[in-house]
């Protein structure tokens, strides 16, 4: 069965490693926090201006003046700091944030990036995506694997404006986590009950199925 | 002490015309000058070009400029959460240039700082690198981007003194302290006025000599765009 | 919160080899890593290359490094006050690459922020800017200098905590913040370790995340240089 | 009769005018700040990371944390602020610093300076030096007019390596003020009981004098 948000959330959660710095996007990524193991340390960033995230604050305990980069009331973990925007992407230029997990609209099999705009369509802006996928070395993308008309969002070139070129090492969907090298999406895992022919079927770009591709565990 | 402190924000927005080009701190409604974007709505000064990284919502922040046509170009990261934004960009009626939040940030610093222009990797090989110079060093590609050119800027603060110095709380600091000093003139607004002398000056965030005119601001609304919670167990 | 701390100097060096880049904090004798140092001295590692604004006086600070030759090139903006210093490179035994301060502070800026290069007005038209690309900005002159690269920063701050969180006291902060992140490895020395949770959020100057090895320093010197002082009336 | 030290720095402290940030080097610059009229208001910033600097302080409360760029004790006066290398130059290059006021060894007739390095002699360095002059376009140089062999200060060329090219704009000297334009000298202000003539004979560079010259006044 194709996995929810939350599912992926979920499953991405087993890449952040002791120790790393992480900036989440917006969407899914955000709840990869969620699903972070309780054993091991790791700090989150927030592009607005703050490392050291913790949970939402309690009820009443909001505070405007402290919100994460998807603007929303956030609390921080002793050890935390606030810094200006320019340090903030000191942090993720200078490569000192170790993992970037973020939402997108297109990936390709060269590793180019779509998430910022719809020509005629949307508009939002690339805020600090385009930032952070030009100098992380480890970036994960979250995604459905199709969009709504069910159309692949894994193809061989993206459609859309690029948000960057070559960068994405890693995507986890609704169906499988797959690795991005030698132009080629390189099947690793597929979601419970999904099949690698359900996964063929919804990847628009090359496919590289070698072996027996296990299921991801999801304990 | 050189003093800044100028007495209402009439007075801090003294020179400011139709046409210029504004700076304005905050991220979303976090730490925006609220009190100088309600003194340009009653200004109506008009073509407004204002480097902000966000629009504000419809009736807020940068919003109420817009709803007033008051604004000719937005230079901004993200400009989400804004209906009259999207129909007079759709419409042609505002023009826009979307800038990556980073480079956003370097290019006020880079004003503050006296750098007429620097590298920076974000961008390239995106629509937002058309038409500059892009360049290799060590095997990467960068695209030039130059200095931001403004006549003022509006920042926020939580505490500031006559001197100019000013403290930053929380996210609100955000673009704030880079865009002091990255405009002819820097006008600072902030929660509390303190006396000269009181802020310890090892946490001094922004020192005065980056503000020319500093006021005690009143009235803060600080919205919060989305409120998350969690109930207590 | 990620922990940073090491139990002492011997561990927070641990990998410095002969033939490295260095980074040192401090201006003249002010808030220089003075544990690093005399520690860099122990481990008796030559060649190395200091990058660091001064080279200390005779017997203190970089000079005890000058003492027992094991510095190969240092790259600084003044060197005055050290007749060891003097005499080792008019004897052409240690190289030395003089840099405006400047130039200096955002060469370490731009390694910690990702920048590659820059273009600055310092020193064009001198010696300085000899070999180098220089382009015109507005009808002003630019000299393009390029991000340092090191293996180790070594600074000292007032205070941190094990998250890493430096906060630095008085001018002994100057080229400290700047080299942080920097280098490949960045380690801190600290007066005082507090408990995590203990220093303001606000008020932290360095975030942890530029800083990868901590230790409560010991038996600081903090010589004065320049001791002048007036009488009470 | 020729200015000592303590003369050209209370000629120059006339320069200083109410609501300038004055950087000083070291040298005469430093005792500038003894003769600064007490009813303006004056910040003076030191390249080494501080803003709003006061006396010396008091025998036994100097501070080693606590120094200007002179590398001397110092104290801070209330509105004071401390800050890194690279937001001090900040101020410097992005030209918020409104006056510089150096020493020189010598200044050729179009605003060159030297001041940092006696080839095969003496290296100590540029210091701050070359970001000062590179970016201020408040100069002023205070030296004696001619150096300890007799030989003018004041050039057609500086003879030594430059500091900056074409930056400073007026002079102050054991003998007279000097305006750098058009390529000349042009003779503002003889020291008090000092002749034209003995101006002329020090100045090496194409001096202009231009009507009567009145003497500076030294109250």
């Amino acid at each position: 069965m194709a996995l929810d948000k939350n599912g992926i959330a979920q499953r991405i959660a087993q890449e952040v490693q002791d120790g790393f710095y992480v900036n989440l996007g917006i969407g899914i990524p955000t709840l990869v926090a969620n699903y972070v193991r309780t054993d091991i340390e790791v700090e989150f960033q927030s592009e607005n201006g703050v490392l050291g995230m913790g949970p939402f604050p309690f009820e009443g305990e909001e505070d405007a003046d402290i919100i994460n980069a998807g603007k929303q009331t956030i609390t921080t973990l002793p050890g935390a700091s606030f810094f200006d925007s320019s340090l903030s992407f000191a942090m993720i230029r200078g490569k000192h944030v170790d993992l970037t997990i973020l939402g997108a609209m297109e990936v390709a099999e060269n590793g180019d990036i779509a998430n910022w705009k719809i020509p005629g369509k949307m508009v939002k802006g690339m805020g600090g995506a385009m930032d952070l996928v030009a100098s992380a070395e480890n970036i994960i993308v979250a995604m459905m694997h199709t969009n709504k008309r069910g159309e692949s969002k894994l193809l061989k070139q993206c459609s859309l404006p690029l948000t960057g070129v070559g960068c994405v090492t890693k995507v986890v969907t609704s169906l499988a986590v797959l690795e991005v090298k030698n132009n080629q999406f390189h099947l690793l895992e597929r979601a419970p009950g999904v099949s690698v022919e359900e996964i063929q079927k919804g990847t628009a770009g090359t496919l590289i199925v070698n072996g027996e591709i296990p299921e991801m565990i999801l304990s | 002490m050189i003093n800044k402190k100028v007495k209402n924000v009439q007075e801090a927005l003294q020179g400011v015309q139709s046409n210029m080009t504004l700076m304005l701190g905050g991220f979303g409604l976090c730490g925006i000058p609220e009190n100088a974007i309600a003194e340009l709505v009653k200004l109506e000064v008009r073509a407004v070009t204002c480097i902000s990284n966000n629009a504000g919502i419809d009736d807020f922040g940068l919003g109420r400029l817009l709803q007033k046509k008051q604004i000719k170009k937005m230079i901004s990261s993200y400009v989400g959460e804004n209906d009259e934004f999207e129909r007079q960009m759709l419409s042609g009626e505002l023009e826009v240039e979307l800038t990556p939040q980073g480079t956003l940030a370097e290019k006020c610093r880079a004003a503050q700082a006296g750098f007429p222009a620097f590298y920076t990797p974000a961008g390239y090989g995106t629509e937002v690198a058309e038409g500059k110079e892009t360049r290799e060093f060590d095997g990467k590609m960068y695209v030039l981007e130059p200095a931001f050119k403004a006549d003022f800027a509006f920042v926020k603060a939580w505490k500031g003194d006559a001197a100019g110095n000013l403290v930053f709380k929380g996210t609100s600091r955000n673009f704030n302290p880079n865009m002091c000093g990255a405009a002819t003139i820097t006008v600072a607004e902030v929660e509390e006025l303190v006396p000269v002398g009181t802020l310890d000056p090892d946490h001094v965030h922004i020192p005065g000599i980056f503000v020319q005119r500093i006021f005690q601001g009143k009235n803060y609304e600080k919205r919060i765009e989305q409120r998350t919670v969690r109930k207590k167990q």
